[in-house]
């Protein structure tokens, strides 16, 4: 199993440095031979099966080695870029990073080896990694040349090294074990999203790559805080250590509480959640396959992801409590915030925010159906937003915009595309799909605690809203067709892929369950979560979601509509315009009072004088500061 | 699935839209009445849907009627569910889906009443679902599960532990009637400023479905209603009937409101009592497991 | 006979001043309740069954004459209520006005008066159900009417 | 000769008609109407002006072919009957706030300028 | 992007045809560019072909709602042309049958205005208490809508005592159902939170925008033309005009159904007041010289101009309406309301689109 | 609370409505509804076609006919008044809807 850890580490990096020696022409095949192993390699790692697998005396020297070159490394490179912009926040924050590091090297006695632990979670990261991953990239290199072209720059050979390494890191994060080498790649992750933030080198880039730097760092800074205390204080150095230290009883649990908190709020930071959500924002100025990659399906979801996999540590107490409580905040704070958005990006990335809210609220509830459901939510969200995102960045390259008004009429333009699009946006709130399987869980599971169901359904009828207007204006016929098409099947086979991984999915949840997540929250919370799966229903003890039933019900509706569609022939006919048409010109025009032509057109509502940023955000900030000043509270208490 | 159960699909199947026509044909009549007037026959819904059918089939959007079909099926869906005393939380989400097809329907034709009429509903659903999700949470604190079937394990009918939800509820009746003062994103009498609303381009068959929907649609809003005292039939039927005397009589008394008034008073003062109610259940009734 | 037990009208005003109008609309009101016929004034061509026409036809809405007919689905009737609408009555020979609704679009049944009392109208609108049944019967179809071409300077 | 006419204060220019219509609106006047006849080959104006149930008219020559100043920019509400006199006497005015250009009421298909 | 919608000419709030082209942003709206044209007949080139007593039919008919005051006030001018005294009876007819009609035109426009706010139980409450007007109007003139009542040189009907009693009956039922009508207009809490506020009109506004009628007379202006000299019998009948202060549409709602009282007041006094005599003198010759005629209609001033020249035929006739009038106002008050708001707004106006373009 | 006093008014009384054409209040006596020609007197001196508005009237002396289009009559009544032989009178009746009505007469000239 180590080689295909190893391999996993090493073969996106030698990608990345094929991507730079080899010439643009052939990064499609590039493209696509790191699909099929990126596939390959993760099925090979599923195959493998779980156990945690140390690493061999003999390699841990050098390894050991590298990782202080590296993390040494990093801590340069922040130090001096900040020092070229002369970012000085960033400076201050990297100088402290840099103190703590010379802290620990000095005053903790280093780990005498080192372990990657693979369990079903980190398959399930791998998975969505590797295949989710590769298959940007390969999107990637159908849409980068358009972007490239529009902006007059030739930076392609720096974004997909950093694509690719990032790939090796994010691998690397997912299945560490040892505290150590996971904050190495936690910070690497960091710095890939920072160069990829900054890839236009205009100011704004510029400046939201800064940002995502510093608060990433101060996440990082927490992080590191919390290592080093587990370090010393419990002699923890192991991700799974502090499970099985705290697992035993709640005396453990509260003594590392205050660490775990840290950690946490490392976490939280990395995915954005509430006082942290600016830099995801600023992340979107990003081309959008790095949007679709690092900031909505694998990097920021490595923030719930170590939430999750602290679970053991704080399930049940008051810390648990706490986070659970965060996460519904920012859920339904995020999901307010995207009403007002008409920036499609921005629409996604509070979406984004608001899932890993989710997931981090799920987290913190603790129970093993919630654990059950947060770790399945990343599975989900991550193939919908992946899906989504590429859709919009291709949208914007079919219509020139990314604001959702401009969208309408998509359906005329781009059908495919719109039907690919909207099969993301329904499996991101309708049933039968994932996402909303996974809702469903988590609003049974949160039912006992009420004010964190509140919060959830206040946030699930907003994340209603802001989808269905979407959905809506670009399922919407208008009849102006400037769009550009392009059919690449570097573009469109990974937007098919991802569409058909999310009814695969879907229809498969129960399998899914059953391989990964079951054994996964057993090994993490001792018991299993008692759910079955006969009849196509996923039953709990509190309820059944019935999603072959849908499916079926789907099929049936298609049936019907195609069976009765042509029992009344139908006519198209002029839109009513209160009688003022113009056919000659186009069927939305109708006659002013000038005598003149006009073109109707709709706008949505957006309600930014109560949903808009500039309310809400402050509001936002203070809660959740509040939510976390308690959360630590609760760790030190 | 024996054959009782499908005897009972048949049942709602061909039953729900023969009562809901009545309901519907009922409204009508004793709408006219208050008025003071009347009124069409009782089996005038009725024949407007059989007229619809037989009228031409004019649409402006080649998929409009796909999304009739899809709300259709899914309103029919949920009363399904609703009859077998399933989640009540996935009856509610399986609800969402036929409100959105509508929506979306109304979009998709591309008119910019029915997209102005499609927002304002988006903004209605912002104002109802939170609180049928309250009352799908109301049930779970009380039985401890989601599933209506569990209500008969109560002792006292849910009206008595959550009157703040029932009138709630009345406005979401209210709101999904689309009766006035909630009538703003489509009414039946299209004196509105927006025509139709969402269904101005829908003619014909299409409309048609619409309205057959709206027949299951009443059946199921007011088996909701039903749901606040499932255990003795009677009373059950009482409720449904006090809701839709309710929402006729607003109706009649009230003029249309904006939908910023809605959401203003639905999560100002319907949320809040129904929170209100859920933390009184929580506490005082709630046992975890 | 369902086509008959629910005409859904669309009233259209062109020309009228308002003295039909407002007897169309009484008709809608308690004391005549065209409802009790299934009449609902639905407001859309879209719709609509009956198309009720008040007022002659000037040149400014003779295109939203004819849209809104092209837009009111088959089976369809024409009522002009009124003299304006049946002949253009006291008005016919102004400079702007082209005539009755006839001039545009097929008109199946008249209504007399200036204005015509609302047990008129309701006249009207019965004998209309029996023309829409046999529509229906005969299949019927009201033919798209064309527009007369540009209705709008060339600079615009 | 007329038996009975109503009182008005002949102007002499456009330019006087903006003066006294500004003056009259400082006065405290309402503008009621305007009221266009023809008259010899060119065009008389009325301006109908009130201020507590009284009338303050003044009449104005439009020569042919003169472009009389809109009063719109003093009273918005001017707008709507000067433009009407575009319609029916072809009269074209200076500086409308909203210029329909002769297609308030009339479309290219209707008669042109009827009342000319 | 904002939403451009057309609102009308054919539209189900608006019972008569007028196009708004509106822009909105977030269902408020930024602009409103209004289209007429849809009822332009050219009545003011009828006089060409028409003799000056035809011309009363046409007048009437320029709108059927308040057509008898459009036939007294073309008389009226007529009149003033021919410089006769005219009997007072018939005066008072004509007071008569212009306030009923004043009382069936602002019951009307409440139902409408209620149907604007989609409070249709009270529209239909407000027209069948207006069938009880058409009723006696019909008994009295020979028609419910249109009713030609004046002519030039007094009344074409009379009033028999059998009519002052069903108008005194009819009164008194109107005037109790007002009542009750004026509980829900000023009470009603939706319908309040639909007017109150809601495209306010400074007095200074409303005045400089040449607003008439109740629309400027809700803006706390002091002008209605019963007041003015022309009409010295309103004095005799004890009239006063109705202001409210706030300028809003729901005062301009007050207004509306405070001058149904008063309207019902006037015709009681004039009953009690109603002179015995001729209703008509005979009209000899053709009308010469110019004339302005002015009179409060229910929608406000309406200003008559008529030109003879001898002929049978009138010179010219020019007709500035009430809603000629507040038109513009529109342009002022439209933006920066909802969309919904839109049709009332335009109602509060009570527009009468036919009189507008004749 | 005014509305729903009067719609619990209105629910208690009987509806107001008048259910014509089953029901039908005869017509008031002042109500003008059509014009009744009686050929009889006629001189087809032509009178009413002057007086009338909307032209509704069609008289030709030489061929001694005479035309009423019901569809465009207003129901004025000035050609009643006018015609000096009153030939024309005003029926409280409604004409017919339906199709268009001309009253026609073409008169063979019976001397008397
Ligand atoms: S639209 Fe197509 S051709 Fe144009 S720049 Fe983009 S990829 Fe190239
Ligand atoms: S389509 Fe728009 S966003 Fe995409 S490259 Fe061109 S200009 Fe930029
Ligand atoms: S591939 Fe091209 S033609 Fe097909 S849907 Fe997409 S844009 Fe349209
Ligand atoms: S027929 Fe008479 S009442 Fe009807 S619109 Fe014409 S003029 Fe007016
Ligand atoms: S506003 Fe004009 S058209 Fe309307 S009723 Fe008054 S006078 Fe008649
Ligand atoms: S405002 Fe005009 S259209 Fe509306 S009811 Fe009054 S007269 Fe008729
Ligand atoms: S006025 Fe009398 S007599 Fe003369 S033509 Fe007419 S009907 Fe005959
Ligand atoms: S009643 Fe009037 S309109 Fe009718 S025919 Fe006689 S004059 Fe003509």
């Amino acid at each position: 199993m180590l080689d295909t850890i190893s391999l996993l580490i090493i073969v996106p990096v030698i990608f990345s440095i094929l991507f730079v020696a080899l010439p643009k022409s052939l990064y499609k095949i590039l493209a696509w031979a790191f699909f099929i192993l990126g596939v390959a390699l993760s099925v090979k790692l599923v195959m493998d099966g779980t156990g945690v697998v140390p690493v061999p005396e003999s390699n841990f020297a050098i390894l050991e080695n590298i990782v202080f070159v590296l993390e040494v490394l990093v801590i340069l490179f922040i130090l001096a870029v900040s020092l070229k912009y002369k970012n000085w926040p960033t400076l201050g924050l990297g100088i402290i990073s840099a103190a703590i590091f010379g802290y620990t090297y000095a005053n903790v006695h280093g780990a005498e080896g080192a372990a990657f632990n693979i369990d079903q979670f980190s398959q399930i990261m791998i998975l969505i990694v590797n295949i989710v991953g590769t298959a940007i990239i390969l999107f990637a290199t159908g849409y980068m040349d358009h972007y490239e072209e529009h902006r007059h720059l030739n930076r392609q050979k720096i974004f997909y090294f950093t694509m690719s390494f990032f790939l090796a890191a994010m691998n690397g994060l997912v299945m560490a074990d040892t505290l150590g080498w996971l904050f190495l790649f936690w910070e690497l992750t960091t710095l890939c999203s920072f160069v990829l933030i900054s890839y236009n080198m205009d100011e704004e880039g510029i400046n939201n790559g800064f940002r995502a730097l510093a608060l990433n760092l101060v996440g990082g800074i927490a992080f590191s805080i919390g290592i080093v205390l587990l370090a010393t204080n419990y002699e923890i150095s192991t991700l799974s250590g502090i499970g099985a230290y705290a697992g035993t009883n709640a005396t453990a649990m509260a003594a590392v509480a205050l660490p775990v908190a840290l950690l946490c709020i490392g976490g939280f930071a990395k995915s954005a959640q509430m006082p942290f959500q600016s830099w995801l924002l600023g992340a979107m100025v990003a081309p959008t396959p790095v949007s679709a990659l690092l900031h909505s399906s694998t990097m920021v979801n490595a923030g719930a992801f170590l939430v999750v996999k602290l679970v053991p540590a704080f399930a049940g107490t008051n810390l648990g409590t706490a986070i659970a409580l965060f996460g519904a905040f920012t859920f339904v704070m995020t999901s307010a915030l995207a009403l007002s958005q008409r920036n499609a990006k921005r629409v996604l990335a509070y979406s984004t925010i608001a899932n890993l809210g989710l997931i981090i609220a799920s987290a913190g509830i603790g129970t093993p159906l919630a654990v059950a459901a947060a770790i399945m939510l990343i599975l989900f969200h991550a193939i919908s937003k992946a899906l989504l995102f590429l859709c919009t960045g291709e949208i914007e390259h079919t219509i020139g915009s990314r604001d959702i008004e401009d969208m309408s009429g998509l359906i005329n333009k781009a059908p495919l595309l719109t039907m690919l699009i909207s099969l993301g946006m329904i499996s991101m709130l309708l049933p039968p799909f994932g996402v909303l399987l996974t809702k469903w869980v988590t609003m049974e599971v949160a039912s006992s605690n009420p004010i964190v169901s509140i919060f959830m359904i206040l946030g699930s009828a907003l994340t209603t809203v802001y989808y269905v207007k979407w959905l809506g204006t670009i399922l919407s016929t208008t009849m102006d067709k400037n769009a550009v098409h392009h059919q690449k099947p570097e573009t469109y086979f990974p937007l098919s892929f991802l569409g058909l991984c999310i009814v695969a999915t879907s229809i498969l949840v129960f399998s899914i369950y059953d391989a990964f997540i079951k054994p996964q929250v057993a090994t993490m919370l001792n018991i299993a979560p008692s759910v079955t799966g006969a009849g196509g229903q996923f039953s709990s003890e509190i309820g059944t979601f019935a999603y072959a039933l849908i499916f079926i019900v789907i099929a049936l509706a298609i049936l019907i509509y195609y069976a009765t569609k042509n029992m009344f022939a139908p006519r198209m006919s002029s839109y009513y315009l209160c009688g003022e048409n113009s056919l000659e010109k186009d069927r939305l025009m109708f006659r002013n009072g000038l005598c003149a032509y006009d073109k109707s057109s709709a706008s949505n509502i957006y309600l930014q004088n109560v949903f808009g940023e500039s309310k809400l955000t402050t509001l936002g900030y203070v809660i959740s500061i509040l939510l976390i000043v308690a959360a630590l509270a609760g760790g030190v208490l | 699935m024996n054959s009782f159960d499908i005897l009972k699909i048949v049942l709602v199947l061909i039953g729900a839209p023969i009562l809901g026509c009545l309901i519907a044909g009922i409204d009508r009549k004793l709408t006219a009445r208050l008025q003071g007037r009347v009124g069409p026959p009782l089996l005038q819904p009725y024949y407007d849907v059989v007229k619809l059918f037989k009228k031409d089939n004019m649409i402006v959007h080649p998929a409009q009627n796909f999304y009739v079909v899809i709300y259709v099926v899914f309103v029919i869906l949920s009363l399904l569910m609703l009859v077998f005393g399933m989640d009540m939380l996935m009856i509610i989400f399986v609800y969402t889906i036929s409100s959105v097809a509508l929506i979306v329907g109304g979009m998709s034709t591309g008119s910019p009443y029915a997209r102005v009429g499609s927002s304002r509903e988006i903004m209605a659903i912002l104002s109802y679902e939170p609180i049928l999700i309250l009352y799908a949470l109301a049930i779970y604190l009380l039985t401890g599960t989601f599933k209506l079937s569990a209500l008969s394990t109560l002792s006292s009918p849910l009206l008595a532990y959550i009157p703040l939800i029932f009138i709630s509820m009345l406005f979401v009746m209210n709101i999904k009637f689309k009766k006035s003062p909630f009538d703003y994103s489509t009414s039946h009498h299209a004196h509105q400023e927006l025509v139709k609303g969402m269904l101005t381009e829908y003619s014909g068959p299409g409309l048609g479905g619409i309205e057959i929907g709206h027949f299951y649609e009443y059946v199921f809003l007011l088996g909701l209603m039903f749901m606040f005292w499932s255990s003795n039939i009677i009373i059950g039927l009482l409720l449904a009937v006090i809701a839709f005397l309710f929402v006729i009589i607003m109706d009649n008394i009230t003029a249309r409101v904006y939908w910023q008034w809605m959401l203003k008073v639905s999560w100002s003062i319907l949320l809040i009592i129904s929170i209100a109610n859920i933390l009184i259940v929580y506490y005082f009734y709630f046992k975890p497991a | 006979m369902t086509l008959a037990k629910s005409p859904w009208i669309i009233h259209v005003n062109v020309n009228s001043c308002n003295g039909c109008d407002i007897e169309v609309v009484a008709c809608l009101t308690p004391l005549y309740d065209a409802e009790r016929f299934g009449v609902l004034n639905i407001g859309t061509p879209k719709q609509a069954d009956i198309m009720v026409v008040t007022g002659s036809v000037n040149y400014k809405n003779v295109n939203v004459l004819k849209n809104l007919y092209n837009q009111v689905p088959d089976p369809k009737v024409v009522l002009a209520v009124g003299a304006c609408a049946s002949t253009g009555g006291i008005f016919h020979d102004c400079y702007n006005v082209i005539g009755g609704v006839d001039q545009v679009i097929p008109v199946d049944a008249y209504v007399p008066g200036c204005c015509p009392r609302p047990e008129a109208i309701l006249d009207g609108v019965v004998a209309a159900l029996s023309i829409l049944e046999n529509k229906k019967k005969g299949n019927v179809k009201g033919k798209e009417v064309k527009m007369k071409g540009n209705e709008v300077p060339s600079n615009a | 000769m007329l038996k009975n006419t109503i009182d008005a204060i002949e102007m002499k220019s456009s330019a006087d008609v903006l003066k006294a219509v500004q003056d009259a609106k400082n006065d405290g006047y309402r503008y009621a109407t305007m009221i266009c006849l023809k008259k010899d080959d060119g065009h008389e104006l009325i301006y109908v002006l009130d201020k507590d149930y009284k009338l303050k008219n003044l009449r104005y020559f439009v020569k042919p072919g003169e472009k009389p100043k809109s009063v719109s920019g003093i009273y918005l509400c001017a707008l709507l009957i000067e433009n009407e006199y575009q319609d029916l006497f072809g009269l074209t005015f200076e500086g409308l706030a909203i210029d329909y250009k002769g297609h308030l009421y009339l479309t290219p298909n209707s008669p042109k300028t009827p009342l000319a | 992007m904002t939403t451009v919608i057309p609102f009308g000419p054919q539209h189900p709030v608006l019972p008569e045809p007028v196009s708004l082209k509106l822009e909105l942003d977030n269902d408020v709206v930024i602009g409103a560019l209004p289209s007429l044209g849809y009822v332009h007949r050219g009545l003011e080139k009828f006089i060409d072909t028409k003799d000056y007593n035809q011309t009363t039919y046409i007048c009437e008919r320029i709108c059927g709602i308040c057509s008898a005051l459009h036939g007294i006030t073309y008389t009226m001018a007529v009149e003033k042309l021919f410089d006769v005294e005219i009997p007072e009876r018939a005066m008072y007819i004509r007071v008569i049958v212009g306030e009923l009609n004043r009382v069936h035109s602002h019951l009307l426009w409440l139902g409408l205005f209620a149907d604007g706010f989609g409070f249709e139980s009270l529209f239909y409450e407000c027209w069948k208490y207006r069938e009880a007007v058409l009723d006696v109007l019909e008994k009295i003139t020979g028609n419910r809508v249109i009713h030609s009542i004046s002519k030039v040189g007094g009344a074409s009907k009379d009033l028999t005592k059998e009519h002052i009693d069903l108008i005194l009956k009819m009164l008194d039922t109107v005037e109790s159902q007002v009542k009750d009508l004026e509980k829900v207009f000023i009470n009603n809490y939706t319908v309040k939170q639909r007017t109150v506020g809601l495209a306010t009109m400074s007095k200074q506004l409303a005045y400089e925008a040449g607003t008439v009628g109740p629309t400027l007379r809700g803006s706390g202006v002091h002008s209605d033309l019963r007041e003015e000299a022309d009409w010295d019998i309103y004095k005799d009948l004890g009239f006063k005009a109705v202001v409210e202060k706030d300028g809003d549409c729901y005062s301009r709602t007050k207004v509306r159904v405070f001058e149904l009282y008063e309207s019902i007041k006037l015709i009681r006094n004039a009953i009690s007041k109603l002179p015995n005599g001729e209703i008509a003198t005979p009209i000899k010759g053709s009308p010469t010289g110019e004339a302005i005629m002015r009179t409060e209609q229910p929608r406000g001033e309406v200003v008559y101009y008529v030109k003879g020249n001898g002929t049978k035929n009138l010179e010219r006739l020019k007709i500035r309406t009430p809603t000629f009038a507040n038109i513009p106002s529109l342009l002022l008050t439209l933006p920066g309301i909802k969309l919904a708001d839109v049709p009332i707004v335009v109602l509060t106006i009570d527009p009468c689109i036919s009189c507008t373009e004749r | 609370m005014g509305m729903l006093n009067l719609i619990i008014a209105n629910v208690s009384k009987k509806p107001a409505t008048r259910l014509y054409p089953f029901e039908i209040r005869a017509p008031f006596k002042e109500f003008k509804g059509r014009i009744i020609f009686d050929p009889a007197n006629c001189i087809y001196c032509g009178i009413c076609q002057k007086k009338c508005p909307p032209d509704a009237i069609k008289v030709t002396k030489a061929e001694k006919t005479w035309e009423l289009n019901v569809f465009r009559c207003i129901m004025c009544t000035e050609c009643v008044g006018g015609c000096p032989k009153d030939c024309i009178t005003i029926s409280n009746e409604r004409p017919k809807t339906g199709a268009k009505e001309y009253i026609k007469n073409v008169a063979p000239a019976t001397p008397k």
